[in-house]
């Protein structure tokens, strides 16, 4: 049997705007049930990582592959991917539940309703099914925001600073939820600026700098040495 | 007469400005291209000399 | 195909809540057969040859307007991304939007039509299936070629507003095809050069629709 | 010098013999039309820069499919250039018909089809080239133009085709004197060499701008490494 396709690879992943290169020859590997924490400083270019390795956009040069498959050849293979972003990607006219029956309709899950109306109930937000998505608080909005991109169970959840704005509670619970996620075997990958939860949560930990990736390690709290990745 | 000797200095004379456009683009990229040349080299010297010291 | 079918669904309901569109379209629309009819002191002829161009130029801009605003809506709170996300060949959203815009303009017509009638003294229904062809027609054709710039000027994000410039020469010929219909109906002469204008409609139709459902994924890339 | 250097340049300078040649046989070899009289002669130019009009256009489309084809930033040196040239060639077309236009017929300017259509044409080139000269990335400006340059090809005979039904003034092919079709195509023939020459030119120089680009964001690359 041959080894087990990594859930994303990156192969001389560039990207560059302009005059302005951003990622330059990334060679990144998450196995599945591994979780991968981005570290950076603001415009260092993890959420442009992350769109990447979403198919969002376009690399320069290079190429990303979900499970061995190039990413974006067909849409059908998107299917592998669950993305929150910074905005919580849902319709501000539409109700909770309305926004994840959508979601849950476009993937093709079966029986919508019934799917909505669990990962509700996952996420805590049962109670609140029929508000507007600018009702509610933030952290109910990055809950929300997970609960779609989770609505087909990808293997594979792409976070961009999932623990922004969050509160004690909130990104305790977050944490919690993410652990579960992982040891279910799905790929989790996050960008943050929280060196405290990072080194809690993740399994590697990467740091964006002068657009290549270091790895790093961790010696006792927030102490950090780095190495070329 | 009049009419086409206006007609088709018109057209040759917007020819030969474009032309002179891009010739000064042109000057303009040789030298760029010299001074960023330079510049990698200079910037290949310095970091070698740096490696050599360590 | 019933991907389709949800998108359109979901755009509906969100327009129909929370109104930021079409109100908007509405009443740009009749602010410009407002002007014009103002402008209008003409003979009763005069008015008869003139209702057509009038007309669709006012369903061009506040269509145009309108469809531009539809898909910057996509754009909050990343939606857009979201929708990208999605397993499903784009050129599938691309019809959706079409279909929505088509009746975006189908409704800024039903007030827009007795409007400039009235005005310009014109019988709204001595060609009634004729002038219901000839606007579909037009809808279909002009939707299309909004749909798809007005997804190339949202990937674009800022800039994007001058991409709408875009759109007036490329419509050209769905406008003065569809004036001129439209001019003959109210002139009440439908010889063989009104269904050469129809004809031209449908083939502007069809060959955007062709073009918005082959380049629509590469439109809305990032 | 290099060999392929000398190539180019003497290339250029037949384009420029060969230009000159059909000028002067539009001068004073083609025989003086009998309505028109001398100003007959402006069609030979218009015909060809309106021609080459549509050329660009043509050149925009290949180019534009090829570029979303491959994500080849070659393409988009071919679209830039035919865009530019396109547009210079189409708003001669406008300046020497309204030249012709106000000996023939009187007036600058007049909503006539052929007219309107090389009008919008040129409207579509303004178009394209001020949005593409808005955006900095490379590879979004050419996904826009490719676009762009689709449509407005797909609308090019449509365009043509409601003009042409709105509206009729304009001499479409009338009877001519054998000597006036061989001035008309040497100068068509003259005009295009000249222009395919420009555009080839332009698209190296296009390229050279890019290496330079790509070399300016090395350096850049490698100065934010060591600086870190």
């Amino acid at each position: 049997m041959t080894a087990p396709q990594p859930a994303i690879q990156t192969v001389l992943l560039s990207k560059s705007f302009g005059l302005r290169p951003v990622l330059h020859d990334l060679n990144l590997t998450i196995p599945a049930g591994q979780c991968v924490g981005l570290l950076g400083v603001n415009g260092a270019g993890k959420t442009t990582l992350l769109r990447c390795l979403a198919s969002l956009t376009r690399p320069t040069s290079g190429s990303v592959h979900w499970f061995g498959e190039a990413a974006a050849d067909k849409p059908q293979s998107r299917r592998l991917i669950g993305m929150v972003g910074h905005e919580s990607r849902v319709y501000p006219q539409l109700s909770l539940r309305e926004n994840l029956v959508f979601a849950a309709r476009m993937y093709g899950v079966h029986q919508p309703e019934s799917r909505a109306d669990h990962l509700l109930q996952d996420v805590g937000l049962a109670a609140r099914a029929s508000a507007k998505p600018r009702e509610i608080s933030r952290g109910m909005q990055q809950r929300i925001a997970l609960a779609r991109a989770l609505v087909h169970n990808p293997p594979i959840l792409l976070l961009d600073e999932p623990f922004a704005g969050l509160d004690a509670h909130g990104s305790e619970w977050l944490v919690r939820m993410i652990d579960s996620l992982r040891n279910e075997g799905h790929a989790v990958c996050f960008t943050s600026h929280d060196l405290a939860v990072t080194q809690q949560l993740a399994d590697v930990v990467y740091e964006l700098r002068s657009s290549r990736l270091e790895k790093v390690r961790f010696y006792g709290p927030n102490l950090m040495m780095r190495a070329a990745a | 007469m009049f009419a086409f000797i206006v007609a088709d200095t018109l057209v040759i004379a917007t020819f030969v400005v474009y032309f002179a456009r891009w010739a000064a683009e042109q000057h303009r990229l040789t030298r760029q291209a010299e001074s960023l040349q330079e510049h990698l080299a200079r910037h290949e010297a310095a970091r070698s000399e740096l490696r050599r010291a360590a | 195909m019933n991907k389709v079918w949800w998108v359109l669904q979901k755009d509906l309901v969100a327009e129909f809540r929370s109104l930021r569109v079409w109100p908007s379209m509405l009443l740009l629309g009749v602010v410009v057969a407002m002007v014009f009819g103002l402008q209008m002191d003409l003979l009763p002829q005069q008015k008869q040859r003139l209702v057509g161009g009038m007309l669709w130029l006012a369903v061009f801009f506040a269509g145009m307007a309108a469809i531009e605003r539809s898909f910057s809506a996509e754009r909050d709170d990343a939606c857009w991304d979201g929708l990208r996300l999605f397993p499903v060949d784009l050129s599938l959203v691309f019809w959706s939007k079409w279909i929505c815009n088509t009746i975006a303009l189908s409704a800024l017509e039903v007030v827009l039509f007795p409007l400039f009638f009235a005005l310009s003294h014109v019988s709204l229904l001595a060609h009634p299936a004729e002038l219901l062809l000839v606007t579909m027609l037009g809808n279909l054709g002009l939707s299309a070629v909004g749909t798809l710039v007005s997804a190339l000027a949202t990937s674009i994000g800022r800039g994007g507003n001058l991409l709408m410039a875009v759109v007036l020469p490329l419509a050209t010929p769905v406008i003065l095809a569809a004036a001129e219909a439209t001019r003959m109906i109210a002139e009440d002469a439908l010889n063989q050069t009104f269904w050469r204008w129809v004809q031209l409609l449908l083939a502007f139709a069809v060959v955007f629709v062709t073009v918005g459902t082959l380049l629509f994924p590469a439109a809305v890339e990032d | 010098m290099s060999l392929r250097n000398r190539l180019h340049a003497a290339c250029g300078l037949s384009a420029i013999a060969f230009v000159a040649v059909a000028v002067w046989m539009a001068a004073c070899i083609a025989p003086t039309e009998q309505s028109m009289g001398d100003i007959q002669r402006v069609l030979y130019v218009h015909v060809s820069v309106a021609w080459l009009g549509l050329c660009g256009f043509a050149v925009m489309a290949v180019s534009g499919v090829g570029y979303l084809l491959t994500r080849n930033l070659r393409f988009d040196h071919w679209f830039q250039s035919a865009g530019e040239l396109g547009w210079i060639t189409s708003g001669l077309t406008l300046a020497t018909g309204s030249i012709w236009a106000h000996e023939a017929w009187g007036t600058w300017w007049e909503w006539e089809p052929r007219l309107t259509a090389s009008f919008v044409l040129w409207l579509i080139y303004c178009a394209i080239l001020l949005v593409r000269g808005s955006l900095d990335d490379p590879h979004q400006r050419a996904r826009i133009g490719g676009v762009l340059g689709v449509m407005g090809a797909a609308d090019l005979p449509l365009v043509m085709m409601a003009t042409r039904w709105f509206r009729g003034m304009h001499p479409v092919s009338p009877q001519m004197d054998p000597l006036m079709r061989w001035t008309l195509l040497v100068n068509v023939l003259a005009f295009t060499a000249l222009f395919a020459w420009l555009i080839t030119e332009r698209r190296k120089q296009l390229r050279f701008r890019q290496s330079n680009d790509d070399l300016q964001r090395t350096l850049i690359g490698r100065m934010k490494c060591s600086h870190s």
